[in-house]
């Protein structure tokens, strides 16, 4: 049922029900959790209707006339859209907890999510240059928004700032580039671009270049990318947990889509230019976050610099794509659907933990929780386990597809520095199971128990084991093998 | 010819002027050179009969998003002690400088080399108000409600951070 | 035969879930463990010797790259299989009246599970899979149960073994993704991959990523300064499958992938192997002289007769295959029975420190014929099975070559400079404050070392009916050296 | 004059670029994004001049509208931070990062 | 069953069934464990006389085959007993006099509480050594070897209360594992060499002309050191005086009687080898020599009563080795004959002075004991021991001197010296003892122990009537019996009969000579304790400055220096140094958003750099 109806349903329910929404919250039959629940269905009718469109391979311009082919719907954002809405729906459930403690979540907070959510779709079927920088910012200035929510706190409004002002400043890059494609090929369409490419000699070439490098370098920014990637520290510390999740996971989900989509047709045929830059990037970016992510003391920073050495990962896979192109590309589908899990599941707990408190959760914070409590430390244990890339883990057959495709590529040598970053990752990621297993606890605090989030947070867990050993053995669940299938449905509606 | 002169006295008053806002001590010195910077960009727009640019310029930015700025900086009545004592403003003004140039060089290296220029010859409807609207609504009808809701996205921004504390 | 592997997975899930006493915790691990153990002596039986791998199975699991659940047995890895179903419920028996933590048990069951999964795998992923699986219940095991600075080991043996594992995946995934570029279509076969043609530089430094896992598992020269902090730090039940089990594995592996798949590079490297190994040998058969902790000096001696066993297999003979594969057996044994022991020792007088201890012969008879009797195994007297693989490990040695015969002959001696001296501290003497009233061996602890000791007397007595099923698979490989030579 | 225009851009571009990591004053700061996007569109309006085609006059639009609404959140940005530190130098807004 | 079975098993069974009973039943009565203990030796010493007999009148070779061993390649190792001639005279005495140490070990251990242990111990000593003599290939042979040093240790060790007991139960051990190492390389050399298949001597000695003349060299010399370990020759010795630690019946037994001289019975079996390597021939008479010379010397400083003997057999094993070294064979196995009578007659002696007189060791506070019937007994050991006609050592030291006269004359001086130091040094002992001017008085020896010696003096006395010299119309009845590949030598008669008379004269006059010195004086408290042939020649001493303290400091270097200081060191050190990198990064990451912009800019520029430099050929 992929027809145009289902390709504006999506954007049109995001964008209806946040105004509903913001009016809603208006009203004083208005409480939180209305404004709660009513985010999340929403996110999960989304969900569904666009997890209908995936695992066939189709194109759809999306009403070519009036909006002058700059958004297409196809299999490849169907793909990404379920893949961020359902992230975004995790992350808002694991949040239950977070939200119902917190005062500063306000239903502003819920319609700047959906609004967010909205950007992202659009940045997704965006085949406009344009168009997608407005979604981009619509997202973006959302999230900002969504960091500084907690105006009172000091490192809220110094994260805002930061992400604010480094935000604008890279978004500025983007235009750059846009205009200078634009004077040489005068147009932004992305299928323009492409012929335009396809058509012409380097030397016509020089200004495309220059200003797809500059794109690359704003997009390299919003994945935190060293070295355009200093803020995410600093953001990721002072934005409240949920939304910490929502930026490390969900947001990249939806840039790696533009990114993808816009090298994958565009760009692709400058790629031997481009591979020494990315593998640059991608080495300074695992070194620079492996050394970042060792020195940490509280563990939500710890996460954040991991953050940026997961996007060393993807820069691996990315630098692959010339040569490899399809695994290199389901690499990084897969990776991005492992992390934003994994990556959610930890955020989610340290935010189920800090009960809805600025606190910043230490290392020694998690002490003794083992003891406490068992399944909270069991589901955060198997999600850094994850995010370490163990076995059994989601997000080993993850760095598995990625070096892979490195190694397809013939980057080899890519895939040995992944692998000693990893290796670099175990340090820090079992000093939090160390802390959670093998310290004693102060006093021990009670945790009030919300059921909903933990429920979410085992079934994360759940999820994120189940796609490190799923198989299709048991034919009646997708396994990894589907997973695998859908990407290449997603890449296949590219035209590459 | 005629026009390579304006061109090249606005460009100048642009150019010393906006360098003139970056290195001000106060923000208001600044934002009054800004202004001039804007408004020599405006003149740029007429110079190549962007007549509703010219406008829209002149409005929004030198109109509005500047006197929004002049208004913060008096709302917040900064005096000059709250202003951040700069010692070495001016090396980093010079090292930015010189460590940008080689982006601005190769930029413009670029574009001498590259052939962009199509010297498409203008009718008059040129940069009109029709003309801008026409092709706004006829092909860039999806950026702009897009822009609408960026612009919501803004405000209700701006009021839930400006709000006082509940 | 997945039922192996998985039996263990499953009763430690259950266990992990269903809340009830330890004691039926540990009535239920006993009864699984033997559970498996009757299940791999019914493999035992039915092994059919001349066939070589055998009781395959086979499932497609990621199957765009080719990966599959693919295991079996042949005489190589039926060793590790065997030691494997059979020390674990000894551990449980021997340790029954200790370790009142339900977390031990089930570690112990996933570490099972994940052994004899990398022992059965036939697909590399999968192998890889079980091989990282296993470290983790053993990290907890360490951090949780173990002694002194257990948090800082427990992490610092990760990193170095996880260190080992990550080389050895990008050479894994270098193989596949070569397989992928002679033949179309991915695989992690063993079979299909040892058909692939690598140039030198490149198997070299694939067989370098596998070799660094190897080594670091088993561990060889110099990459062993985790063992002995982690052995002292660790608790019985890992120090046992680190010893006696993963160690094993880590040589098994050798045999199992590196002479599969890289038999001309084997050949080329295994001189240097060889050094390494005799060094090792010495090495850590000196180092061991001087320790006073009981637990580090066995340790030290594992390695030593670790090194040995890279020695046997790198001569590449069939004295030497079968010799080492004998000896993996041989020393799982012996060593598994002192470290339980060690255990037995540690509850009754909490100390490992040799000069601690004296004369407990005198108050435990029987503990004390026991310990010697497997610390003399050690030293490969004759009539222990550690005799008969020594012997054939020398024969190798002096096949390939007579000076690497003579350093490898060594072993006769290295363990003895320190194994006699540690038994009259420790066993004789007078008693102390500390030992006079050591109790001698319970009949649960009897249960769990009389089997052991029985084993390796038989396998010492009548080695031919043990190592007729190794040999014939030894055979394929010495003879596929022969072959390899005439290229 | 395109390439003038252009270069212009590029120019005060750079200005923009040097002013914003200079300086200290987080108003000069928010001025210097200003002046980014005005030599975007300072570009953009000399392409569309060169195309004589609006499209681009369309765009420039879009991004005056785009700075608007940045205005609008740098305005409340000012607001709170000024609340909060009574201060507007940046190099005080330290307290993320670094090691505590 | 077959006899061989039986006679091999009945040790073994009674060890275990003894062993089972000190583990199960600690009150298990005493006599339980003797009559056990007996009944096990006791019926192999009945079969292993029944065997002999077989063998030397029947000229049958018994032969039983038990199971394979190994089967590897061509490494086909048989579990195969098999007695022919030599065995057999293995078995004629090694048996038997194992038995009558049993009982007179009933007598001597009466009482310990280990009692059910040292039996255990003991029977197995008699299986290991009955293994070691009926194995028909070397490895079953290493096998017995290994095992009978192993009892060894334990019973050396038997009083572990006293660390030191342990100890030079370790020393014995690790010597005769250096020894061992240089067997076990030998073999497997050998099996190497060997094309054929199969691996029994018989094969060996079939495939040996195929060797490699170099090759057959090493291996002989290989096997020697495992006889040198064994059987305590230089430099391999250092064990065996301490040795004596253990119970005196084992010191009778294992370190007089049987075990030390399997390595002359190793080297005895290899004759076909060692026929082809005249080398070690020479080199074996020569250790064999200076070691006989050496201990004698030592033996006359020595205080310890059974240290005296300990050393005495050293040289004993010496005479053995230069017999062996001249390829007379069967007379060095006669000489191990009679050796073991004598030398297990002298240790029994010696322990019953000592469980007479308050486990007193030193010969000088022992002085003046009042014993006749010990006195008798061990003068006519001693006598034997010091080839005074016609005591049987007389018949079988002869011939080793007559062959070393008719080979080499250098070898033949220094054993004719030996002999005399050991008339000095046996007599010394025996005079101190007992002819002194104080007197002492002990309990009286229990029957048990008297008994067993009682057999063992008439064949002290007689046993040499077995090898008769053609001289004496004898017709070498053993040698003839054994039928080894013994090298023909000759010696006219009348220049035996001069060498016999002169041997035997210049002993008697040793022993006025003697007599003279320390019978009834006090010149034994004169003696200096301290000089270099009290202490060994410092042997000991060297061997724990070269060997031990080497050791011991390579242990330290190794495990600190090298595996924790070095690479750990640099283990921990690259950790360290990333996590100092780490901090150091840390601070660029120092909340200044400016900085964040400038690096920014800096990736940037350096992409742009980067850019324009790789499209520089296009511009």
């Amino acid at each position: 049922m992929s027809n145009e109806f289902i390709a504006l349903a999506v954007p049109a329910i995001l964008l209806f029900s946040a105004i509903f929404t913001l009016l809603f919250g208006f009203s004083v039959h208005y409480t939180k959790s209305r404004g709660y629940f009513i985010t999340l269905g929403t996110l999960f009718i989304t969900f569904l209707i666009s997890a209908n469109g995936i695992g066939e391979t189709f194109t759809l311009p999306v009403l070519p006339h009036i909006f002058n082919s700059m958004v297409v719907y196809d299999a490849f954002s169907a793909t990404f859209i379920s893949l961020f809405l359902l992230g975004g729906f995790l992350t808002l459930a694991i949040a239950k907890s977070f939200v119902d403690n917190t005062c500063f979540f306000t239903h502003e907070s819920f319609v700047l999510l959906l609004f967010s959510l909205f950007g992202m779709v659009i940045l997704t079927m965006a085949n406009e240059l344009l168009t997608a920088f407005i979604a981009l910012e619509i997202a973006s200035m959302s999230v900002y928004i969504l960091v500084g929510l907690n105006r009172n706190s000091l490192r809220a409004s110094e994260a805002f700032f930061k992400y604010l002002l480094l935000g604008s400043f890279a978004a500025s890059f983007y235009l750059l580039g846009m205009v200078l494609i634009y004077a040489s090929v005068k147009s932004t369409n992305l299928a323009v671009i492409a012929h335009y490419i396809l058509s012409t000699n380097l030397k016509a070439q020089l200004l495309v270049i220059a200003g797809s490098m500059l794109i690359m370098i704003t997009i390299m920014f919003k994945i935190a990318a060293v070295p355009f990637g200093a803020w995410v520290l600093d953001v990721y510390e002072g934005a409240s947990f949920p939304i910490t999740a929502y930026m490390a996971g969900v947001f990249k989900i939806a840039i790696f889509a533009f990114i993808l989509r816009i090298f994958l047709q565009n760009f692709i045929a400058y790629e031997s230019l481009y591979d020494p830059l990315i593998i640059g990037g991608a080495m300074v970016t695992l070194i620079a976050g492996s050394l970042l992510a060792v020195t940490q003391n509280s563990v939500k920073k710890m996460l954040a610099a991991s953050s940026v050495v997961h996007s060393g990962y993807l820069l691996i896979a990315f630098a692959s794509i010339g040569e490899a192109t399809y695994s290199a590309t389901s690499a990084i589908i897969f990776y991005l659907f492992a992390y934003f899990l994994s990556a959610i599941g930890a955020f989610g707990v340290l935010s189920y933990i800090s009960k809805g408190s600025d606190k910043q959760i230490n290392y020694d914070d998690l002490n003794g929780l083992a003891k406490s409590r068992p399944i909270i430390a069991a589901s955060f244990t198997i999600f850094i386990l994850s995010l370490a890339g163990f076995p059994s883990t989601i997000g080993f057959i993850a760095k598995f597809y990625i070096f892979t495709s490195a190694i397809e590529a013939g980057y080899a040598i890519l895939a040995f520095f992944g692998a000693l970053a990893a290796c670099v990752s175990i340090y820090y990621y079992f000093k939090v199971i160390g802390h959670l297993y093998f310290k004693e606890s102060g006093p021990v605090e009670s945790l009030s128990g919300e059921k909903f989030s933990l429920i979410f947070i085992v079934i994360t867990a759940i999820v994120v084991l189940w796609g490190g050993v799923g198989t299709s053995l048991l034919y009646d669940l997708p396994g990894i093998n589907a997973l695998n299938d859908l990407s290449r449905y997603a890449i296949g509606s590219l035209s590459l | 010819m005629q026009n390579e002169i304006l061109f090249a006295i606005l460009e100048l008053i642009s150019i010393i002027s906006s360098v003139v806002m970056i290195s001000a001590h106060r923000p208001i010195d600044s934002a009054l050179s800004f202004i001039v910077t804007l408004i020599s960009i405006a003149a740029l727009f007429a110079l190549v009969n962007a007549t509703f640019l010219f406008v829209v310029q002149i409005i929004i930015y030198a109109g509005a998003i500047l006197s929004l700025i002049l208004f913060i900086i008096m709302f917040l009545n900064i005096k000059d002690e709250n202003l951040p004592d700069e010692k070495y403003k001016n090396r980093w003004l010079l090292g930015t400088s010189i460590i940008i140039t080689p982006f601005s060089l190769i930029l413009i290296d670029l574009i001498l080399r590259s052939d962009i220029a199509v010297h498409a010859l203008r009718d008059e409807k040129f940069g009109t108000i029709k003309d801008v609207g026409a092709t706004l609504f006829s092909q860039w009808v999806l950026p702009f409600e897009l822009v609408s809701i960026l612009l919501l996205v803004a405000l209700i921004g701006a009021v839930t951070l400006s709000k006082k504390e509940a | 035969m997945s039922l192996l592997i998985f039996l263990p997975f499953i009763t430690a899930i259950f266990l992990f879930i269903v809340k009830m006493p330890i004691n039926a915790v540990k009535s239920i691990y006993v009864v699984s463990t033997l559970c498996v153990a009757s299940m791999a002596i019914y493999l035992y039986v039915h092994f059919d010797p001349n066939a070589s791998m055998q009781f395959i199975e086979n499932h497609s699991w990621i199957s765009q790259y080719g990966i599959n659940y693919s295991i079996g047995v042949d005489g190589v890895s039926l060793g590790i299989v065997m030691m494997n179903a059979l020390l674990m419920p000894l551990i449980a028996i021997g340790l029954y009246k200790q370790r009142d933590k339900k977390g031990y048990w089930i570690h112990l069951l996933f570490v099972q599970g994940g052994i004899m999964g990398a022992a059965l795998s036939l697909d590399l992923m999968l192998f890889y899979l079980f091989w990282e699986v296993m470290l983790l219940p053993i990290f907890f095991m360490i951090g949780l149960y173990g002694y002194g600075k257990s948090n800082f080991v427990a992490i610092k043996f990760n990193i170095y073994t996880i260190f080992g594992s990550l080389m050895m995946l990008v050479a894994i995934l270098y193989l596949a993704v070569s397989y992928k570029e002679q033949f179309g279509f991915y695989s992690f076969a063993l079979d299909d991959l040892k058909n692939l043609k690598l140039t030198t530089i490149e198997s070299l430094l694939v067989f370098s990523g596998f070799m660094m896992a190897f080594a670091i598992k088993i561990p060889i020269f110099p990459f062993h300064t985790w063992l002995s902090d982690t052995y002292r730090s660790a608790p019985t039940g890992i120090v046992i499958v680190m010893s006696s089990l993963m160690a094993k594995l880590g040589a098994y592996a050798i045999w199992r992938f590196l002479f599969t798949l890289f038999d001309k590079t084997s050949h080329q490297l295994a001189p240097y192997f060889i050094g390494i190994g005799l060094f090792g040998l010495i090495f850590f058969g000196i180092s061991a002289m001087n320790q006073t902790h009981l637990k580090r000096m066995f340790a030290l001696s594992s390695a030593s007769h670790l090194s040995l066993i890279v020695v046997g297999f790198f001569v590449y003979d069939i004295y030497g295959l079968v010799g080492s594969s004998y000896l993996i057996i041989s020393h799982a044994l012996s060593s598994a029975a002192l470290f339980l022991m060690l255990a037995m020792m540690y509850e009754r007088v909490q100390t490992y420190t040799i000069d601690t201890l004296g004369g407990i012969a005198k108050v435990a008879p029987v503990f004390a014929l026991f310990f010697a009797f497997f610390a003399l195994s050690i030293v490969g007297v004759p009539l222990t099975s550690g005799f008969v693989a020594e012997v054939l490990i020398i024969l190798g040695a002096f096949e390939y070559n007579i000076y690497i015969g003579f350093l490898a002959a060594t072993t006769v001696l290295i363990a003895m400079l320190f194994m006699f001296k540690m038994i009259s501290a420790v066993l004789y003497g007078d008693t102390n404050e500390r030992t006079k009233n050591f109790q001698d061996l319970r009949a649960h602890e009897l249960m769990a070392l009389i089997p052991l000791a029985l084993l390796i007397l038989a396998m010492g007595i009548f080695p031919n009916y043990f190592i007729k099923n190794i040999e014939p698979t030894a055979k394929t490989f010495a003879s596929n050296k022969e072959v390899s030579h005439h290229e | 004059m395109l390439k003038g225009y252009m270069i212009l851009s590029i120019i005060l571009f750079s200005i923009g670029i040097v002013g914003l990591i200079s300086r200290r004053n987080i108003i000069v700061m928010y001025m210097s994004i200003e002046l980014l996007l005005n030599a975007v569109n300072l570009s953009l309006i000399a392409i569309s001049a060169d195309l004589a085609d609006s499209s681009a006059q369309v765009m420039s639009l879009i991004i005056i509208a785009i700075a608007a609404s940045e205005a609008a959140l740098f305005m409340s940005l000012f607001v709170v931070l000024f609340r909060n530190r009574a201060s507007l130098d940046v190099n005080l807004f330290t307290i993320l990062g670094g090691k505590e | 069953m077959s006899t061989l079975t039986i006679l091999l098993f009945a040790p073994l069974l009674s060890a275990f069934l003894i062993f089972l009973i000190t583990v199960l039943y600690s009150q298990t009565k005493q006599y339980v464990y003797t009559f056990l203990a007996l009944m096990g030796s006791g019926l192999s010493a009945l079969l292993a006389l029944y065997v002999s007999y077989y063998s030397y009148f029947e000229k049958q070779v018994l032969v039983t085959h038990l199971f394979t061993w190994l089967n590897i390649g061509d490494f086909l190792i048989e579990v195969t007993l098999k007695a022919d001639a030599l065995s057999s005279f293995m078995l004629l005495f090694v048996a038997p006099v194992s038995f009558l140490i049993h009982v007179y070990a009933t007598g001597y251990m009466n009482n310990d509480k280990s009692y059910g242990r040292f039996f255990a111990y003991f029977n197995l000593f008699v299986f290991f050594m009955l293994l070691l003599v009926l194995a028909d290939n070397p490895i079953v042979m290493f096998i017995g070897w290994e095992g009978v040093g192993l009892v060894s240790y334990a019973l050396i060790g038997f009083y572990y209360e006293d660390v030191k007991n342990t100890y030079a139960g370790n020393k014995a051990f690790i010597v005769n594992r250096v020894g061992d190492f240089g067997f076990l390389s030998a073999l497997m050399l050998l099996f190497l060499s060997i094309p054929l298949g199969g691996f029994s001597f018989d094969n060996i000695f079939l495939g040996l002309w195929l060797i490699d003349s170099h090759r057959l060299t090493l291996i002989a010399f290989l096997l020697f050191v495992g006889a040198m370990g064994k059987s305590a020759q230089i430099p391999l010795f250092v064990w065996l005086p301490d040795a004596m630690a253990g119970p005196t019946p084992v010191s009778a037994l294992i370190h007089a009687a049987t075990m030390v001289t399997a390595g002359v019975y190793m080297v005895a079996r290899f004759a076909p080898l060692y026929n082809m390597t005249p080398d070690i021939l020479l080199l074996i008479a020569y250790v064999g020599a200076f070691s006989a010379l050496f201990a004698a010397i030592i033996a006359t400083r020595q205080y310890d009563i059974k240290k005296i003997l300990a050393y005495s057999t050293m040289s004993q094993l010496g005479f053995m080795f230069m017999a062996l070294g001249v390829g007379a064979y069967s007379t060095a196995l006669f000489h191990m004959f009679t050796h073991a009578f004598f030398k297990a007659l002298l240790f029994m002696a010696a322990g019953a002075i000592i469980v007479a007189y308050h486990h007193k060791q030193d010969i000088r506070e022992l002085r003046g004991i009042r014993a006749s019937g010990l006195f008798i007994l061990m003068l006519i050991a001693t006598l034997t021991i010091t080839a005074i006609p016609p005591f049987s050592a007389f018949f079988s030291k002869d011939a080793i001197m007559s062959a070393l006269y008719a080979g080499h004359i250098e070898i033949f001086a220094i054993a004719f010296v030996t002999s005399l130091l050991t008339a000095f040094y046996m007599f010394r002992m025996l005079f101190v003892l007992f002819f002194s001017k104080s007197e002492q008085r002990g309990q009286p020896t229990r029957k048990s122990m008297l008994y067993p010696m009682t057999p063992l003096t008439v064949l002290c006395i007689f046993a040499g009537l077995l090898n008769v010299p053609e001289i004496f119309s004898g017709n070498l009845s053993v040698s003839h019996w054994l039928h080894l590949a013994d090298q023909s030598f000759f010696v006219p008669h009348t220049q035996e009969m001069l060498l016999m008379s002169l041997n035997t004269f210049f002993t008697l006059a040793v022993i006025v000579y003697t007599y003279k010195k320390y019978a009834y004086t006090d010149a034994i408290e004169f003696e200096k304790s301290d000089g270099m042939i009290a202490n060994k020649f410092y042997i000991d001493a060297l061997y724990t400055k070269t060997v031990v303290t080497v050791l011991e400091k390579l242990s330290y270097f190794f495990d600190k220096k090298i595996s924790q200081l070095l690479i750990d060191g640099t283990i921990n050190s690259m950790a360290l140094v990333y996590l100092k990198v780490g901090n150091l990064f840390a601070r660029a990451e120092n909340g200044n958003v400016r900085f964040y912009a400038l690096y920014m800019l800096i990736g940037l520029v350096s992409g742009f750099v980067y850019l324009y430099w790789s499209l520089r050929s296009f511009l």
